[in-house]
């Protein structure tokens, strides 16, 4: 057991010192979420307030509105693109040094998973503080809530990607990906307008986001920045990620190659 | 002398392409083996075999005696194995690096730290421990990874075409280095299309489109001609036989 | 100009009862009036005072307001043939009377203000977007919405239903014509497609008659047999020939919009939002009916007089056009938002109601609908569109 | 049911002494009565047909309603709320004042273009002061020598002697003039005008005569400039700080009175229109007519709490201090 943890360990401080190295990467995470916030949010018209739904209690900004949704972009991306290098990367690089190791392969997918869901968390927070320069808050218990939310939804998402790699071969490169995965499963969901929005303009619009399990990721998000209860939306996201891993780790098995 | 690692009429295929046709050999401790063979003889998808990033359509693998598919993490902890890719993580020390590579394999703290002093010294790279690994040059990089591959004590080493890109001097180098380990009693299996790494003792298993069609002491293979020689006398023989 | 006008501003900004400056404002309505059928509906017979009874609240209004600013004002209204048109606005001008709310078409509305060019002239009846465009004048200030901005009205409200295909059905007149024209333009401008379009013959005569629904029942539906696709029929119908028959006797089940079904109005007897209820009750009593659009249009005309006359303490035509061309111009006006003239061709900005008969279905400029200077500007002939020159070279 | 609910509202008085918040639903035709600490509605009652106007008297034991409709002034008494009586009002009362001593009561009327005065003892009118077309906004100075109307479509404030009852001076102001408020300390006033889209601020000298100073105007980014809409305004007791109302732009902004710039907006419901301060001006309360709630404010923050849900289409709202 105690090797199960200190590779995970390593694998963990492996990920944050990339991560601070990779100031490219960590801007780019940090550029896409804020152009949303800053340029599309108060350029919309939007701009007269979302009426009170759960977990609300007063008539809020769209800014504030899309901030838990830009929350779980952040870890979207962060989770396709870190999936994804598993993969492609499988046959050569790092990757392979890792496969290697005398570990069940659940467990080292499990721990690279985790440790780019860690460094997904601090790029949201990285997010949360700038957002702050802009007037876009949460309260205090908030910025800690939600961080058992942002993990869960994270490896949900890692996961996601995983399962999604692993079955799709054509995700050739990551354009593709934002293409056909990243961009559907954004849109497509509670993120960017609520779910009766949605209906008002198309009853199949509404059914597509209210079977997106991103839906309830970011809805896990938002009720937690609230220091709201979501059970369901909990175990929507516990559930999937579970079947995500699952199906993603059984398609991993080289036996089956 | 006990049986390092041992193939057993291993096949793959990519789908419709045979990869390795019924592969079999063994490897002693204490033996430098060299796995010969020209691109495309299906030497690094038998160290995908090996390294368990693909399982063997049939056959079997045994590492130290015990069988790779069924106990694959015996397997994978006696080895150390060094990619042709370079895997290092360039903006950080090579002590760094090994940490990393000692902590998936469950060492830590002193532990981590004796092991990787040795097995850098072993290398003679105790002094670069701590630079930063986008500062080194090829041939260091290369017994970097060597090293790497040495911190948690396999019995088995497999290096995969470990030399490509190297200018002479370094190739040399490195060789004589691995030829130095085994010396120790370490099992080396060395994929390679250069002859001139290989010595007149080491044991040679050319591989030739997925078949093996010679294993023995290079000495013995070659008789009286230059190893060169034999080799492409062999390779291209076979090439134009039915 | 546009100076001078700002610190008349300031100046009457606080005034006490007792020092303030008279001025005396005469103002004018002269309506003409056409030999036409009785309409369809006999709800949309013409009273005698229409128009008249609009420009009598205004000045109403007017004088209430100017009563604690020293300011009396005057009407004088006129109904007259076609024919005595120029000679009724004469003898108005020559007893000093420089502002005229005119009601009249198109042709007459020009003859008379090419003759009067130093009178100030609101056009509240004439919808012709042609007035706003190459025979604009710059001494007319027009009031009534266009025709460009009532058809822009319904492709805005049209788009956001996404009613996309039309099925447009006109009249025979030439009136009806240009109306289908603009129809049309506005299609192209908001990106509709008419999908089908039907012309109906006038065939002239009495349009009520005792066989009534019975004959049409039969007669529509012909008419408008197996269209292509639609989502919408538009109807076009500036003569009142057959629109408000539409609605029931079409061969496939649609809503209709324009001349029956939802239309586009600049005003309403319905209409209660933004303070609305307080005009139509002050009407009522003045008039003892329901307001008309005439009526509407009259009062605004006459009411943006009054508005100028108390930013700018005079009673100068000239002064005041110039005023209510400028950013400083603004008034209220029941619609939710600040009325403003266009600066290009005189004519007034203002929301359209699209009122089914009942009550206002919707707003138009609808929400979405951007603009860079005013969202009412998506109604109608917009500044780089306008080709007119009348009102080049102002302040 | 009547009586069980005044015995249970009696029950909350007796336990603290927070606000009750009384609310007019206009198209409701009712009073909506919300406890000022658990933020709990209380109860609903009939309060005539398209209440508006709803004031407390200074003494907190009555509550005036604009019955618009049924052009009266009802007034109930603030803990059982049983109706006491009605006030002459004049035709379609729509806003209206006391005068400090809660003695006379300052009703416009929009449709005669009058101003009533209403003596709330022996229910007699006083006065009928003739003032421009469509009288809408009241405001009284705090030394009660002057009632302000505002008329909507005259475009004016008219400063009432409440001595003689005749306009003493008139200022103009932008289009369609909503609501007037007064500073607590009687130098300033405030008008709003909707369709103008601006305050005008006036100082008032001693004699109760204004002087412009300042409009204040507001931009909030991506929204129309239209749909800013000055409607209800209401300044603090220390007279630091302005808040309006915006109607259809669903904001209240917090207004710097030194510089009369806008420091703040807050987002609360669809069509926001009147605001009343909770004691000791912890809370502010404003009516959002199209969301059918009210929104509580934290006005050291000028931060939104929460909304409640009151009745169809709440227009105003007022305080009794300290009733449950």
């Amino acid at each position: 057991m105690n090797h199960y943890l200190t590779a995970f360990q390593v694998i963990g401080m492996r990920e944050l010192r990339r991560f601070f190295t990779q100031r490219g990467r960590f801007l780019s995470a940090l550029v896409r979420p804020l152009v949303w916030l800053l340029i599309f949010a108060t350029g919309f018209r939007a701009a007269l307030g979302v009426s009170i739904i759960a977990p609300y209690q007063t008539y809020i900004t769209y800014e504030t509105y899309i901030l838990p949704g830009l929350c779980a972009m952040i870890l979207l991306f962060n989770g396709m693109q870190s999936s994804l290098s598993l993969v492609y990367d499988r046959e050569v690089g790092p990757m392979r040094l890792l496969l290697t190791a005398p570990l069940p392969r659940w467990w080292l997918l499990f721990s690279k998973l985790t440790a780019s869901v860690l460094v997904g968390c601090l790029q949201v927070y990285a997010f949360l503080a700038v957002a702050v320069l802009f007037g876009v808050k949460l309260s205090l218990a908030g910025y800690v809530l939600i961080l058992p939310a942002l993990i869960g939804v994270g490896l949900m998402l890692g996961a996601l990607g995983l399962l999604l790699s692993s079955v799709i071969r054509q995700l050739e490169n990551f354009a593709t990906v934002m293409n056909f995965v990243i961009f559907p499963v954004f849109f497509l969901s509670s993120a960017l307008y609520p779910l009766w929005r949605m209906r008002e303009s198309s009853e199949l619009l509404f059914y597509v986001c209210s079977w997106n399990p991103f839906t309830y990721a970011v809805e896990l998000v938002r009720f937690s920045a609230y220091a709201t209860s979501a059970p369901v939306q909990m175990a929507i996201v516990a559930g999937s990620g579970v079947v995500f891993f699952l199906l993603a780790n059984h398609l991993y098995d080289p036996a089956r190659r | 002398m006990k049986t390092a690692l041992k193939l057993d009429h291993v096949s793959f295929d990519y789908g419709q392409k045979a990869a390795l046709k019924d592969v079999s050999f063994s490897v002693a401790d204490g033996t430098f083996c060299a796995l010969l063979g020209p691109n495309g003889a299906g030497k690094s998808t038998l160290f995908s075999l090996l390294s368990r990033l693909r399982i063997p359509a049939k056959g079997q693998i045994d590492i130290s005696g015990r069988s790779l598919l069924q106990d694959p993490m015996h397997g994978l902890a006696g080895m150390g194995i060094v990619f042709q890719q370079p895997t290092l993580d360039l903006d950080t020390t090579v002590r760094q690096n090994l940490i990393y590579f000692a902590g998936l394999h469950g060492l830590r703290g002193v532990d981590a730290h004796h092991s990787i002093t040795r097995a850098l010294t072993r290398m003679r790279m105790s002094e670069r421990a701590d630079e930063k690994v986008r500062l080194l040059n090829g041939g260091h990089r290369r017994r970097m990874e060597i090293a790497r591959a040495l911190v948690h004590n396999p019995r088995i080493l497999l290096l995969d075409e470990p030399t490509v890109g190297l200018d002479a001097q370094s190739r040399k180098d490195i060789t004589d280095h691995v030829h130095d380990l085994v010396a120790e009693g370490l099992a080396v299996l060395w994929a390679t299309h250069l002859v001139d790494e290989i010595g007149d003792h080491d044991q040679v298993v050319l591989l030739h489109e997925g078949r093996i069609i010679a294993d023995g002491p290079a000495q013995t293979l070659r008789g009286e001609d230059r190893l060169l020689d034999w080799y492409l006398h062999r390779t291209h023989a076979e090439n134009v036989m039915p | 100009m546009r100076r001078c006008v700002h610190i008349l501003t300031a100046a009457v900004l606080v005034v006490t009862a007792t020092a303030a400056t008279a001025v005396e404002v005469k103002l004018g309505m002269v309506r003409v009036d056409y030999p036409t059928l009785r309409p369809i509906s006999r709800l949309d017979e013409t009273p005698s005072d229409s128009g008249f009874s609009g420009a009598q609240l205004a000045v109403q209004d007017n004088a209430t307001t100017g009563q604690f600013l020293g300011q009396t004002y005057r009407l004088d209204t006129r109904n007259t043939m076609p024919e005595n048109a120029l000679e009724v606005v004469r003898k108005l001008t020559s007893q000093g009377v420089r502002i005229i709310a005119l009601s009249a078409r198109p042709a007459d509305l020009l003859a008379v203000a090419d003759a009067q060019t130093d009178t100030l002239f609101l056009n509240v009846s004439a919808s012709a977007t042609h007035l706003r465009a190459g025979d604009c004048r710059g001494n007319v200030l027009h009031i009534t919405p266009s025709n460009a901005m009532r058809a822009d009205a319904v492709a805005q409200f049209a788009s956001v239903k996404r009613w996309k295909r039309w099925f447009l059905v006109h009249g025979s007149n030439d009136v009806d014509r240009v109306m289908a024209d603009e129809y049309r333009r506005s299609a192209i401008k908001f990106g509709l497609d008419i999908a089908d379009e039907r012309e109906i013959l006038d065939t002239g005569g009495a349009r009520r008659a005792d066989t009534g629904h019975v004959a049409v029942q039969r007669q529509i539906p012909v008419l408008v047999q197996n269209p292509s696709r639609h989502d919408v029929v538009i109807a076009a119908d500036a003569s009142d020939v057959f629109a408000p028959y539409l609605p029931f006797h079409l061969w496939d089940p649609r809503p209709t919009m324009g001349a029956s079904g939802l239309r586009p109005v600049s005003f309403n007897p319905a209409t209660e939002a933004w303070g609305g209820t307080q005009f139509q009750s002050r009407f009522e009593k003045l008039a003892n009916r329901y307001v008309t659009e005439a009526d509407y249009d009259a009062w605004l005309g006459l009411r943006a007089v009054g508005e100028a006359v108390v930013r700018t303490g005079s009673n100068d035509p000239q002064v005041l056009r110039d005023f209510m061309l400028s950013d400083a111009f603004e008034l209220a006006a029941f619609k939710g938002q600040p009325v403003t003239f266009r600066d290009w061709n005189g004519q007034m900005r203002q929301p359209i109601l699209l009122f089914d008969g009942r009550i206002n279905a919707s707003v138009s400029p609808q929400e979405g609908f951007l603009h860079q200077t005013s969202p009412l500007d998506t109604l109608g002939l917009d500044r780089p569109e306008s080709p007119c020159t009348a009102f080049e070279g102002d302040p | 049911m009547r009586a069980l609910i005044t015995v249970m509202l009696c029950a909350f008085a007796s336990i603290g002494h927070a606000d009750r918040i009384f609310v007019s639903n206009e198209r409701g035709n009712t009073v909506t009565v919300i406890d000022g600490t658990s933020w709990e509605v209380l109860t609903e009652f009939n309060a005539g047909q398209r209440p508006r106007g709803i004031i407390v008297s200074p003494d907190g034991t009555k509550l005036y309603v604009c019955a618009s409709d049924d052009n009266i002034v009802r007034v109930f008494d603030t803990t059982t709320l049983e109706e006491l009586h009605t006030l002459p009002s004049g035709p379609d009362p729509e806003l209206f004042v006391l005068d400090p001593s809660g003695r006379r009561l300052y009703v416009a009327n929009e449709d005669d273009n009058l101003v009533t005065v209403v003596d709330t003892q022996t229910h007699e009118v006083l006065a009928e002061v003739p003032v421009g077309v469509e009288p809408e906004g009241m405001a009284v100075s705090p030394d009660g020598r002057f009632v302000v109307n505002t008329s909507e479509t005259t475009n004016m404030a008219h400063f009432i002697d409440t001595q003689t009852n005749v306009i003493r001076y008139n200022a103009l102001v932008d289009q369609r003039p909503r609501y007037a408020d007064y500073s607590p300390d009687g130098t300033r006033l405030y008008v709003t005008a909707e369709i103008g889209g601006t305050v005008s601020v006036f100082d008032i000298a001693e004699d109760g005569s204004p002087t412009p100073a300042g409009k204040i105007t507001f931009d909030v980014p991506g929204v129309q400039q239209e749909w800013l809409q000055p409607v209800g305004g209401l300044v603090t007791g220390d007279g630091k700080w302005l808040f309006v109302a915006l109607g259809p732009s669903n904001r209240v902004a917090a207004v710097n009175t030194q510089t009369l710039k806008v420091e703040k907006y807050i987002l609360v419901g669809e069509r926001v229109w009147q605001l009343a301060f909770t004691s000791d001006e912890e809370y502010l309360l404003t009516t959002n007519g199209n969301t059918n709630d009210i929104t509580v404010i934290d006005v050291d923050k000028q931060e939104a709490l929460r909304s409640i849900q009151v009745g169809q289409q709440p227009w105003g709202v007022a305080v009794a201090y300290g009733l449950n």
